[in-house]
């Protein structure tokens, strides 16, 4: 009832381990593994090892939450012997990458291309960290076709382009990427940025200042997003943004998504998350005389 | 409250600083919060950074103890009673006090923190405290009055400048020997902690121990402070004797700010 | 404590009502007025009546809501005649008008100016009416320049211009309307726009199946972007954007914001929230040591 | 729940439908929900609209009765069982019941849809309930049943095909003269609650009159409800003959679609 198939990739299940969380290790994977998650996406790996931004990372807000880790994460080197073998993994394993070129993001595809990932994600988006995303001037149509070109030729494995719903002209640049020959678009990164003050102290409560903004606050403007993209896209579209229940998930593929991730949600309901939404997704299908949850992708627009 | 509001952090100002020791000091805020002994929360300076640390009051006004160690604590020790301190919690589970007749509890430095509430509560649920009480020296003994109310104190200090000549471990080893628990709670560096274990699987003593891991988002997220597929903010930082024994990593492995897996005691 | 001074209009406290909520006609402002603003907004006057979408023109999700009105409004003759005596008014009433060129924002703002307004507010931002703000294509740089110039030579009364905060560059825009003569910049308008589905039938909620976001969900980027705002400009800013609080309001101040507008806060806590707002502010300055609102404009960047 | 998320729709089931009246008919809905007598709620067809009716049915399902007017109406009479229907609400303030001891309503047409919970909560709270309904004719004549189970019912048609022949205005004025009551409840076309609440005011009773104004939002942000500087959706529908009678615009003034002043039988 909840199986589909994304990129000829098998999933249980169309709930997707977001990038960024619970993805530094194997570790960590297979927790969100054993919470039920269809797919598993590692953090994003750079060429070199970072550290990231000094704590706070994570400021929230009666609405969502905002993040600013810097990208810390333990380098290329590190995360090649650490997913060299996947064989722990019952469900398929995606890469996730950042770069500040394309030159690099080239030397990060071409070796995450020899591990048994199920697929690579480019993440274009992140609106928080200099050198990296949008802030390195990657949310451009330009920018994308150039980056996701050249990442194109590196790897037969499929591309995925995550793209930051922020921008207007995110339908140009989703498509910008399909036509670069990415196999699906992530939609979306975090929005933003945001910033939260501490009034007692009159001081941003993260240490970056700013950070991107996840969780409830940003379903919507990523629900319409979505619903915009799928008048365009040929290609498959991956919806993150604000899910926190099965019902929210069935917006996103009634609005045109394939699958959908989660990230923020793990923070309130605990790594369960995906079981708990695939339960709530059964029976929401049940009683609404669904046979599959393939069936409901797009159905908003009829 | 709604489920983000709750993780927004509660401002208030340090009411009072009591100097336990050289080298530590406790806080004690304006900000009203429960918590299980065990559980922890993350202290926020702003510009300067957020920690964890255990709460060693509880209630309508909280306190920390705090142990100077680089940056974010030395800029705490520098502030006044007055200063605003930010707070959000409490994480992560506690430990249990179930049918505790006769406790044991093993702390080591400033690991005394997360115990010293979890001596008082078992004392009042009526359970009779044994608690052995490891340092360097005298002057590192905190809340000796508090303890010696509610627990059987055995103090041991590597210089022997107070109580028992030597480490706990041999101490603890003596104590077991004499008598026997329902339970041991143990709190210090990881290598005595991975001792104290080794004690409790010999003498068959149920035991949890809270754990230590480098933390940046104490609500599950990002991964940092994973011990195997365990994230010591929510499922610990309380874990059982089982556990750790089950554990590939404890004593072993922690991940360190960048995430990179790092050996304790170095590579 | 609480008052202020903006482009020379003294408010007894720096709450305004923001243009498009309880300002039909006078009944209307009057209301807000007992409820103790500041300074009060009419809904933003077209040259014609317009009847605005079918409803629903309000969707609510758990972090804000959604609004597509379609600027019903009963247009400028009618307006002329509403506002033409607003001597019952002991605050600052603040014009509002939209439309799809210069060339009618000129015919209005000359119409309005003859009225005794404290202020006249260009929204060149609204997220989701055809025609108008950003459908319109006013949200870019040049638009903005043409529209508040053509406009300035047709006022001295203070002209402000409400930009959106979803656009990456609007800090330029802002910037673009300052150089064009504009006295404040109001930030924001709503976010997105944003979609929510009624998933029992696929359907998306409002008539005009998109709307722009309001609420506490968009308060971090609208901080955020005062926060990028007081750093370039010279004129005052006026942040809207989820003020449920005073405490919001005073993280909107820290910012650098000048004055503060609600608009979604009245659906929560009635049209009184100015005065619940005041109250809470009153409080924290008194506990925090603070004499004057005026002292806390831009802290958090020092 | 959280202050946003109770604004939310809420679909549900219709799960009977009662044809009451050749134009008016009752659905009831699969959706749980508490609200006071002259509440009211947002009916929500997707694609159609969304329009303000009464309830006349709360608890485990609600229903609500509808008369066929115009799009929105018309949509719904073609539903059948079984169909989704969304709501929001209950919203407005409701009629207060205290210290009635003997009450008088007077409806008139779909105007018994505002006043049947009335009637029944306040027989069920042992007041006494005279209910003056007027119809155009016989067959609009709706929950004839239920009414008479807590109401001494008294019926004019303007055709006389039942009851008393003529408007409700006499018969009222008949009835009042007879006998006194605490207070009077009003829910009918805006010029007949004029007529009513002119006799309140002759005959000194208490009075609550249930009113009707465009609605957008229901919230109190859209301005298009305004009745002076009150808001219908929230300030009322149900308001005081004191509120009424210091009103500028009841009976005179409402405001359309677009927000522009209108005058009651045009301009
Ligand atoms: C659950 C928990 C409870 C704790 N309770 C207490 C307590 O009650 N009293 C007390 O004095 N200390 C406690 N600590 C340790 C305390 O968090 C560190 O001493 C503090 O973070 C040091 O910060 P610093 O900037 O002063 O030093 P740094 O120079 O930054 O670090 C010194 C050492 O502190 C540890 N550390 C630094 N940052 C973190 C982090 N974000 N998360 C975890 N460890 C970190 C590392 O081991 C590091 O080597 C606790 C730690 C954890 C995980
Ligand atoms: C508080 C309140 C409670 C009501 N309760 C009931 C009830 O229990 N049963 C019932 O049959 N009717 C009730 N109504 C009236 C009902 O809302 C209208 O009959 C319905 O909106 C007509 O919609 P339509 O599309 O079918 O007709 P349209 O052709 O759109 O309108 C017909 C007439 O209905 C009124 N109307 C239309 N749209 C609205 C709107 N958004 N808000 C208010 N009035 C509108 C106008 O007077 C209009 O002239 C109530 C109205 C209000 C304000
Ligand atoms: C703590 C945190 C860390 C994140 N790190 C990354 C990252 O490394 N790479 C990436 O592509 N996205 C990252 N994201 C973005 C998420 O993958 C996701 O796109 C976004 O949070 C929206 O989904 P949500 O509302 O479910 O959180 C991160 C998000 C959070 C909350
Ligand atoms: C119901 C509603 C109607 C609005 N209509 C207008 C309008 O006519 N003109 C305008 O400039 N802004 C309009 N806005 C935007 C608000 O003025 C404000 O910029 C925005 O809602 C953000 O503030 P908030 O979060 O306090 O609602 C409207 C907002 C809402 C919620
Ligand atoms: S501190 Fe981030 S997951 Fe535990
Ligand atoms: S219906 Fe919008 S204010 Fe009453």
């Amino acid at each position: 009832m909840l199986a589909i198939e994304l990129c000829g990739i098998k999933l249980k299940n169309p709930l997707i381990l977001a990038s960024g969380v619970l993805g530094l290790n194997k570790n960590n994977l297979l927790r969100a593994q054993k919470g039920g998650a269809g797919a598993l996406t590692i953090k994003s790996i750079s060429l070199e090892e970072r550290f990231g931004h000094e704590t706070p990372n994570v400021a929230f807000f009666e609405a969502g939450m905002l993040n600013a880790f810097g990208y810390c994460n333990p380098g290329l080197e590190e995360a090649l012997r650490e997913f060299a073998d996947l064989s722990c993994f019952s469900v398929p394993v995606i890469a996730s990458c950042t770069a500040s070129n394309a030159s690099d993001f080239v030397k990060l595809v071409s070796a995450l291309d020899k591990l048994d990932f199920a697929a690579i994600e480019l993440p274009l988006s992140c609106p928080h960290t200099p050198g990296h995303g949008l802030l390195a001037g990657q949310g451009t149509v330009e920018a994308t076709k150039e980056i996701v070109k050249a990442c194109r030729k590196k790897t037969k494995k499929p591309l995925w382009v995550k793209i930051n719903a922020s921008l207007p002209n995110a339908v140009d640049i989703a498509l910008a990427a399909e036509q670069a020959g990415a196999d699906a678009i992530t939609c979306s990164n975090t929005l933003g940025p945001g910033m939260v003050i501490n009034i007692a102290s009159a001081k941003p409560v993260l240490a970056f200042k700013v950070g991107g903004v996840s969780g409830p606050a940003i379903r919507p403007i990523i629900v319409r997003t979505i619903y915009d993209l799928y008048k365009r896209l040929k290609i498959p579209i991956i919806a993150l943004g604000g899910v926190l229940r099965g019902e929210h998930a069935i917006e996103m593929l009634m609005a045109g998504a394939s699958a959908v991730g989660i990230a923020t949600g793990i923070a309130i309901r605990g790594p369960d998350i995906f079981k708990k939404c695939c339960d709530e997704m059964s029976e929401w299908l049940k009683k609404h005389d669904y046979k599959s949850v393939t069936e409901l992708i797009g159905v908003a627009h009829e | 409250m709604n489920e983000f509001a709750k993780h927004m952090i509660k401002t208030g100002r340090i009411t009072k600083i009591v100097e336990e020791a050289p080298n530590i000091k406790t806080f004690e805020l304006s900000i009203a919060m429960h918590a299980e002994p065990g559980q922890f929360v993350m202290a926020f300076l702003p510009q300067v950074g957020e920690r964890p640390f255990a709460l060693t009051q509880a209630g309508k006004k909280i306190a920390i103890t705090v142990k100077k160690r680089g940056p974010f604590t030395e800029k705490l020790f520098s502030l006044k009673e007055g200063s605003f301190l930010g707070i959000r919690g409490p994480y992560g589970k506690g430990f249990s006090l179930q049918n505790v007749g006769k406790a044991c509890l093993v702390a080591a430095g400033i690991g005394i923190a997360a115990l010293i509430r979890l001596a008082e509560e078992l004392a009042k649920e009526g359970a009779s405290v044994t608690l052995i009480f490891a340092c360097k020296s005298a002057n590192e003994i905190i809340f000796k009055e508090r303890l010696e109310k509610v627990a059987s104190l055995h103090i041991a200090t590597e210089d022997g400048s107070a109580g028992f000549k030597g480490d706990c471990i041999e101490l603890l080893e003596k104590v077991l020997k004499k008598q026997s628990y329902d339970k041991l709670y143990c709190c210090g560096p990881e290598a005595m902690m991975v001792s104290v274990l080794k004690l409790c699987e010999k003498y068959a003593i149920d035991a949890e121990f809270a754990v230590e891991r480098y933390m940046k988002c104490a609500v599950g997220l990002c991964g940092h402070c994973c011990l195997d597929e365990w994230l010591v903010c929510t499922d610990g930082p309380v874990f059982s004797k089982e556990q750790l024994l089950a554990s590939k990593e404890f004593g072993r492995i922690y991940y360190s700010k960048s995430g990179k897996r790092m050996r304790f005691g170095g590579d």
